[in-house]
């Protein structure tokens, strides 16, 4: 090959040119492409730490498009401890509560214009089964009654099968979700709800569009006051702060699950002093140290006790600014049979002299105990550190690991550890789910397991009773407290910040347009 | 130059072995976190309340004994294959060749991630990991720099005269090739701990490299990055004890190569 | 004949990356389709479901056979599956590979153009102001840590002054904080290098011939000693890409830019190892060809470099 | 014969190719002789030197020392025969005092019992060849090239070797140094009898030392010029290499 | 022609101030081959670069270089740049001067396109002179094909082409063996009657080209006499010892060693090595004028009383 070098540098810097006219001209044709005129009054956008998944993952669709696109068929009131009808008006509990009738709403649509049926109901219900982990484990079946009536079979008999009907795992979706319609087996194609939100465009990881769904709206007599949602994906958490602050997206929601995708917790307060409103709510979502209590020495309820003395809840909140909320009991005072636990006693204090005392006389002086901890969930670890601190102050010799998912998990479930820290709780709608997966005797993501709880635990979820719950939920408390099973440092918090170029209330945020109020943050009126 | 830049690195050698002085980097003080530089804590106090200068000066012993011993196992590693592969050349030479190509053909970093990360998924974080997946990518250069030397000073006359006296090949190797490829390989050295120093600092930005509770410049930067704007000398004062010291490294690298 | 002999050694070359990426998979004891399925479903998997993936990825082949079956498909580009997508790997790094190449191509430039101006400013001006302001901030700019000014740049002209997005792709304006943080340090390592170069050609003797002729100091600088500068200068091109490519990650981490630099960074900590895998190969594919041309490139540029010899 | 090579052959290989240095040479030199080897550069004649002396293994052919084939270099061997190699500056460790380099012979062979037997015999060779006492303590790149020049002739000098090869030891240098250098080469022969293998491109300087010379072109040796040949022998035909072809003596 | 009057040229460095050449007089007459010979370190490279101001930032030069009436000293770069380019053609020592990346013609044609020539007489006239000097077929190679020799001439063309007043060679045969040296004799002679400055060592090569030589010893010009005489009978103890360095001279070398530049003996600067030395040597000689050649040492201050 012969090339000269004239001709050489003709041809490079000609490529050069090129090569930059297509990458400009690659910019500007995908700005156009994403559909998203940011700036635009009706259209608010929102800044989100996780991806969305309108395309089906490992549990699903996000808890986002979850809590907002679709609806479950009941709610659940935290503070009242009680069941409330939501896409089915009423249910009956029956067969000893292996199965459960539901009576549909009428007139309720889902966003394509079909109407919410049985036949949804009982598609909903063999997709779970078909496709989801927890769907598994619940469903044996469902039938159809009647175009509004449809009875759901249970694996077993207990009341947690109705605590899980307002989950959002089980949110009601319409068959045309899938492709071929209404095939369990079939291809997901998007979530078609009856929630205040439809999807209109999607990218992975990058953002996803939502528009107002016209029948919700006018199922609850309401006039959408936004054209578009566009929630960006991005992942770290403080560019998401950065975001706000610099105008590219007019709000940012935490993720609504244990985790570390929510607005860093020490930037609430600047932010509020700027003149962003900062909405937040206190969950049952309870973060706390957990044992490895089947090996030396954290099989011995003395050692349990002389950490929770050791460690000041009122420190550990500082860590987040103080916006979350000093663990003095298993949950949030609202939290069923709480107070009644509260008045008997049942409150974790600290008294690191009385640690010091328990250290010295049953020997564990200087003991070698390693705390492990996931380095995904980011402010954990300076918990840890604080926790490390304290439990050295006390007489312990604590090790800390910080590592990484996978790592701790293999060490979590290999038992090469002695302390993790934990979350049980969730937000209000899944109290009793995560009472179950955590003190439950046959789960896999146990926080703590003794004959006397996971008793308790399993009665607990098989009753229906109201006051007979609460009554035994009282009595787990003081179990988990006497035990020391956990020792609970503080309880998390929901929060949504927005500019204040945007309209939005707390009641609009964490409340139904009928009143009932839950936990997630809900987006019908942003 | 050599003075400026050992200057600054002597400044920070001294300044972390003094560091048990500026107090523990560990210990907890909630009633005083986030507070800003003042007399007490001149660097300010962290997220819990620790003292930043105790920390930003322990993370200065650690990133430096880290990047030393990297550097030094790296020169080892590095420094015998070159000079094998210089000395025998033919195959042996053509092999270790090729291999340091592969190496040279992955970006360093990119390898670095890679391997802390798998390894790290199986066997947790641990300093170890970091030191071994640098060192497992970092001997190359010192590799080919020995090899260059040896292959050059192999070819001087007065290795030839060396021979010509009747010296043995250990004694030229050891009296005369090595000596000679020392002041490059110190070159190389100290331009290399500045690297090294700043691939720890990377890694643990990203969250591969040390883990807390051990202090580390880049992990320290990294948990600061929240508070860029409430707490700026959280991440101010590792950043900047970064920048010092792989300047200190480079201004004395090659200052030292312009001497030479 | 010296083609053929490069493009051998870039073969073998190739054949080293790959076994390094496609080990990585490899060195960790324990079975990858256990680690697969608790990836994917985050519980531990049943024992069937294990020997059926098992089956499914042929991991009960030999090493050897599933090391050639694997390079023969990395060669077409197919790296399997994502373990936390679903989705074909080779996609996944498409997708994000404009972004980055944006990033890459516009940092790239702006750093040459600059890096040559002051390094070829410096080298005539050695020992004046400006050789020495450049020196200073080429030394700067190699030192301090790009994560670090990416983050006060953000704080200044985002936060501060709301200036310029914080993070996020395409669109002018979007570039501007992510390349002038990578050009900073890009930029000082081949200002650097120029101004070396050329000052060590501008001391050779041809440089005296050059001057005795008559000749315009530009000319001397620009058509004598710039244009032998540049042999080793585009020798030094491959190790740019790799300091690119190391500052790219850091860059696109900070600046949350949806590039290759990131998706590796997620990979990793997401334990998605086959985009690992295929990232460091494909890193190693670039670097190789980069390598090639550059060694082609020579042979244009310096006639030195015969083909034959 | 001191020394002699018979039919030795040498490639080396340049990148993928192989070339042919040496193409069947054969020379030889007698005690106290000075033999110049004479030809223009690239022509072969410092390989020619460098497997005198094993330095260059040959790929075919013999040498003999003392009658004796050398195959592998002995310690006696490397004692008796000696390089004075052409670039002053490039042979002489730059790290090592002079002293040290001149010294390194005797610590090779283990020769110099103290300390200050070490020093006795260094002084001396160092005076006879010219080297003032301060000279010793400097490194290399302190001293000028003819200095160096007398440093490299005295550490090849010092073991008393009988046989050197000189390359081009003075085309480096000016021409009082070249003289001043050659001199001294004349006298130290002159007292100890040694032979010198003296590889030179100038024919000048081979005409005023030579007591044969050997002409080299190619690879080969193309002719053999006895003093008083070399004598009558015009400029322009030695730089056309029109010489007389003369069989080898052996 | 040109004349030079009381140039020094001082170089700062580590360990001071060098006056690599101090002081030096001479002029060279239209049409004479001048040559300067002298050892390495006798500063006769600085004092060629010196007149035509090639030397680096860190040499001050003094005295006067007027050609053609002109000091050139004084000239402003741009004035400097042109007399470079038509008047004073200096080849540079030929190791390393050409180029490695540009084709031996057009390197050789270079100031002419500097002097705006018209393309097709530029390359008419260089492919003239390459052929002239035997190496017409290089045109289009690129230096590194060449041989030393060739290169040398090469080297020529690029001076000659530019039609010069005057030609400054440095060093034209260093590094080259005696066939190479040869051919560059030759090339030299073949330049006819043209004003010519050469510089060098080898004193074999100055015999051959030389009308007038001038000897420079430790940055000083010791004697300037007709090549004839010179050669004959030279007059200054270091020509005299020069000369008979020569092999072909008996090879009787110049005892002692060089005096460094930074460190010189008071006085004339080869009176330690100089066995005709007298107390009188301490103080500077002046250059004498004997028998038109010209001689820097007190042995002929006697003559002349």
């Amino acid at each position: 090959m012969k090339l000269s070098r004239r001709n050489f540098m003709k041809y490079a810097s000609a490529t050069t040119a090129t090569l930059l006219g297509i990458n400009l001209l690659g910019c500007s044709s995908r700005q156009s492409t994403g559909g998203v005129e940011i700036g635009k009054l009706s259209t608010v956008v929102m800044g989100y730490g996780k991806d969305h998944k309108l395309k089906g993952g490992k549990w699903g669709i996000g808890f986002f498009p979850k809590v907002n696109t679709l609806e479950k068929l009941v709610e659940y009131d935290l503070e009242k401890d009680e069941y409330k009808p939501f896409l089915a008006e009423k249910w009956e509990v029956e067969n000893g509560g292996k199965s459960i009738t539901f009576v549909l709403k009428k007139g309720v649509k889902f966003s394509d214009g079909d109407e919410l049926t049985a036949d949804a109901v009982k598609f909903t219900v063999l997709w779970l089964t078909a496709n989801h982990p927890l769907g598994q484990e619940t469903f044996e079946s469902a039938d159809v009654v009647d175009d509004y009536t449809v009875t759901i079979h249970y694996k077993k008999a207990e009341f947690l099968n109705l605590a899980k009907m307002a989950e959002f795992h089980m949110s009601i979706m319409s068959p045309s979700s899938v492709s071929p319609k209404g095939d369990v087996k079939g291809e997901w194609v998007l979530p078609i709800g009856t929630g205040p939100l439809k999807v209109a465009d999607y990218r992975e990881g990058e953002y996803a569009v939502y528009e107002p769904n016209v029948y919700w709206y006018e199922r609850f007599g309401l006039e959408p006051n936004f054209e578009k949602l566009v929630v960006k994906f991005i992942k770290d958490e403080d560019t998401r702060v950065m975001a706000l602050r610099s105008g590219e997206v007019d709000c940012l929601s935490d993720y609504c699950h244990g985790g570390s995708d929510y607005t860093p917790r020490n930037q609430l307060a600047p932010l509020r002093q700027d003149g962003y409103k900062v909405f937040k709510r206190g969950e049952p979502l309870t973060w706390v140290i957990a044992f490895n209590y089947t090996k030396e020495p954290f099989n011995n309820v003395n050692a349990r006790k002389a950490v929770d003395l050791a460690v000041d809840r009122n420190e550990v909140v500082k860590i987040f600014n103080s916006e979350v909320y000093p663990a003095e009991t298993l949950f949030i005072e609202k939290a069923p049979g709480i107070k009644e636990a509260k008045a008997q006693g049942i409150v974790y204090k600290p008294n690191p002299d009385e640690a010091r005392r328990i250290i010295k006389e049953k020997g564990y002086s200087n003991l070698n105990v390693k705390l492990i901890v996931d380095k995904a969930q980011g402010d954990q670890i300076l918990v840890s550190q604080l926790v490390q601190e304290k439990l050295n102050d006390v007489g312990f010799n604590v090790e800390l690991e910080v590592l990484e998912s996978g790592a701790y998990k293999e060490k979590r479930d290999s038992g090469e550890y002695d302390m993790r820290l934990y979350y049980i709780g969730g937000t209000d709608r899944r109290f009793y789910m995560r009472l179950y997966w955590r003190f439950h005797p046959e789960t896999k993501w146990k926080v703590y397991e003794s004959e006397r709880t996971g008793n308790l635990c399993k009665k607990i979820l098989g009753e229906f009773d109201e006051s007979k719950r609460r009554q035994l939920l009282v009595e787990f408390y003081k179990a988990v407290y006497e035990e020391r099973g956990v020792v609970p440092l503080y309880f998390d918090i929901m929060t949504v910040v927005t500019s204040p170029k945007m309209d939005m209330t707390w009641d609009e945020t964490f409340k139904w347009p009928n009143g009932y109020e839950v936990g997630e943050p809900l987006f019908y009126d942003v | 130059m050599v003075f400026t830049g050992g200057g600054i690195i002597l400044c920070i050698l001294i300044l972390s072995c003094l560091a048990p002085i500026a107090g523990d980097p560990c210990s907890v003080n909630m009633d005083e976190r986030l507070s800003p530089p003042s007399f007490k804590h001149p660097f300010g106090t962290d997220q819990l309340g620790r003292d930043m200068l105790s920390r930003v000066l322990h993370g200065g012993r650690v990133s430096l004994i880290v990047a030393i011993t990297i550097s030094l196992l790296s020169m080892v590693v590095g420094c015998f294959v070159g000079a094998v592969s210089g000395y025998f050349g033919g195959v042996v030479d053509d092999v270790i060749g090729r291999i340091v190509d592969v190496f040279m053909s992955i970006p360093e970093i990119v390898l670095n991630i890679a391997m802390v990360g798998v390894f790290c998924a199986v066997y947790g974080v641990s300093t170890f990991i970091v030191i071994f997946a640098v060192v497992f990518t970092n001997w190359v250069g010192y590799a080919r720099l020995m090899r260059g030397m040896v292959l050059s000073l192999k070819e001087r006359e007065f290795v030839l005269c060396a021979k010509a006296i009747g010296a043995g090949e250990w004694y030229i190797l050891f009296r005369h090739i090595i000596p000679n490829a020392a002041g490059p390989l110190i070159v190389l050295a100290t331009l290399n701990i500045g690297n090294v120093i700043m691939t720890i600092a990377s890694l643990g930005f990203l969250g591969l490299g040390i883990q807390p509770p051990i202090p580390e410049w880049g992990q320290i930067l990294n948990s600061g990055k929240n508070y860029i704007t409430t707490a700026p000398w959280i991440s101010f004062f590792p950043g900047l004890f970064i920048a010092l010291s792989v300047l200190g490294f480079n201004i004395l690298g090659e200052g030292l190569n312009a001497e030479s | 004949m010296y083609v053929v002999r490069r493009a051998v050694q870039a073969v073998i070359t190739l054949l080293g990356v790959s076994l390094i990426s496609f080990s990585l998979l490899y060195i960790f004891p324990g079975d990858p389709a256990e680690f697969i399925l608790s990836i994917r479903y985050g519980y531990e998997p049943s024992a069937e479901d294990v020997a059926r993936l098992r089956e499914e990825l042929g991991l009960n082949r030999p090493l050897v056979t599933q090391y050639l079956d694997w390079l023969s498909r990395a060669l077409r580009g197919d790296f399997g599956m994502s373990w936390t997508e679903p989705k074909a790997v080779m996609p996944l790094i498409l997708e994000r590979a404009q972004a980055s190449a944006e990033l890459f191509l516009a940092t790239f430039l702006i750093s040459i153009f600059f890096a040559f101006v002051l390094g070829i400013l410096s080298s005539i001006y050695r020992d004046r102001w400006i050789d020495h302001l450049t020196r200073m901030f080429s030394m700067l700019g190699i030192s301090i840590p790009s994560f670090w000014l990416g983050l006060v740049l953000i704080w200044i002209f985002s936060v501060n002054f709301h200036l310029l997005p914080a993070f996020g792709c395409c669109g002018i304006k979007h570039l501007v904080l992510p390349v002038l943080t990578w050009s900073f340090s890009f930029m000082a390592i081949k200002t650097r290098f120029i101004r070396a170069s050329v000052i060590e050609e501008l001391s050779k003797e041809y440089i005296v011939t050059a001057r005795s002729k008559g000749l315009a100091e530009s000319a001397v600088v620009l058509r004598h000693a710039l244009r032998n500068a540049l042999i080793p200068i585009v020798t030094y091109l491959s190790m740019s890409v790799s300091h690119l490519i190391v500052g790219s990650i850091m860059v696109e981490v900070v600046f949350s830019w949806e590039g290759l630099g990131t998706l590796l960074v997620k990979s990793v900590f997401e334990r998605d190892f086959p985009v690992v895998q295929a990232l460091v190969f494909l890193s190693g594919v670039v670097m190789i060809s980069v390598n090639l041309v550059v060694d082609l490139l020579y042979t244009v540029i310096d006639p030195r470099v015969k083909y034959g010899e | 014969m001191l020394m002699r090579c018979v039919n030795v052959s040498k490639s080396f290989k340049v990148g993928r190719r192989r070339i042919e240095v040496l193409k069947g040479c054969s020379i030889a030199v007698d005690e106290g002789e000075t033999v110049v080897l004479f030809g223009e550069s690239g022509c072969g004649k410092t390989t020619l030197g460098r497997v005198l002396l094993m330095l260059v293994k040959p790929d075919a052919g013999r040498v003999f020392f003392k009658d004796t084939e050398i195959t592998a270099p002995t310690r006696e061997f490397r004692k008796s025969v000696q390089l004075i190699p052409q670039n002053p500056d490039e042979a002489l460790n730059p790290r090592w005092r002079i002293y040290d380099s001149i010294a390194e012979p005797l610590r090779v062979h283990g020769l110099a019992e103290t300390m200050n037997e070490e020093f006795d015999a260094v002084a001396a060779i160092a005076e006879k060849a010219g080297l003032k006492e301060e000279h010793l303590h400097r490194k290399p790149s302190e001293l000028s090239g003819g200095e160096l020049q007398r440093a490299v002739i005295a550490r090849a000098l010092i073991l008393e070797p009988e046989f050197v090869v000189c390359d081009e030891p003075t085309s480096m240098l000016d021409v009082s140094v070249q003289a001043a250098i050659v001199r001294m080469l004349m006298d130290i022969q002159k007292r100890t009898g040694v032979s010198y293998l003296f590889i030179t491109h100038d024919l000048e300087l081979a005409r005023a030392i030579a007591d044969r010379m050997y002409v080299m072109s190619g690879g080969r040796v193309t002719g053999e010029l006895r003093k008083e040949e070399l004598r009558e022998l015009s400029r322009e035909s030695l730089i056309r290499c029109e010489l007389p072809r003369v069989s080898a003596r052996f | 022609m040109l004349k030079v009057e009381n140039l020094v040229v001082r170089f700062k460095s580590r360990v001071g101030v060098v006056r690599a050449v101090d002081g030096v007089n001479f002029d060279v007459v239209s049409g004479e081959r001048f040559v300067f010979v002298g050892e390495s370190g006798s500063g006769k490279t600085v004092l060629a670069m010196a007149l035509v101001r090639l030397l680096p930032n860190n040499a001050t030069v003094t005295g006067r270089v007027i050609f053609d009436g002109v000091d050139l000293l004084k000239l402003s770069e741009k004035e400097m740049r042109k007399v470079r380019n038509c008047k004073i053609a200096y080849i540079p020592q030929n190791q390393a001067s050409l180029n490695p990346l540009m084709k031996v013609g057009y390197q050789c044609a270079e100031p002419l396109v500097e002097q705006g020539l018209e393309r097709g007489r530029i390359m008419r006239k260089v492919s003239e002179l390459l052929e002239f000097f035997g190496i017409g077929h290089r045109f289009k190679d690129y230096p590194h094909k060449l041989s030393g020799g060739m290169r040398q001439r090469a080297l020529l063309v690029m001076g000659l082409s530019r039609e010069p007043e005057m030609i400054i060679a440095d060093e034209p045969t260093k590094g080259l063996d005696a066939v190479k040296r040869e051919q560059v004799v030759e090339a030299f002679q073949k330049l006819g009657r043209r004003t010519l400055m050469v510089i060098t060592h080898d004193l074999p090569f100055a015999e051959k080209v030389a009308d007038r030589i001038a000897v420079m010893y430790c940055g000083k010009i010791v004697e300037i006499s007709p090549a004839r005489e010179f050669f004959d009978c030279p007059l200054h103890p270091y020509s005299k010892g020069l000369l008979e360095s020569l092999p072909e001279r008996g090879m009787n070398p110049i005892k002692g060693f060089q005096p460094s530049l930074v460190n010189l003996p008071e006085g004339c600067r080869f009176r330690e090595r100089c066995d005709l030395s007298t107390a009188r040597c301490a103080e500077e000689p002046p250059l004498l004028e004997v028998d038109g050649s010209l001689v820097r040492c007190w042995l002929y201050a006697d003559e002349m009383c």
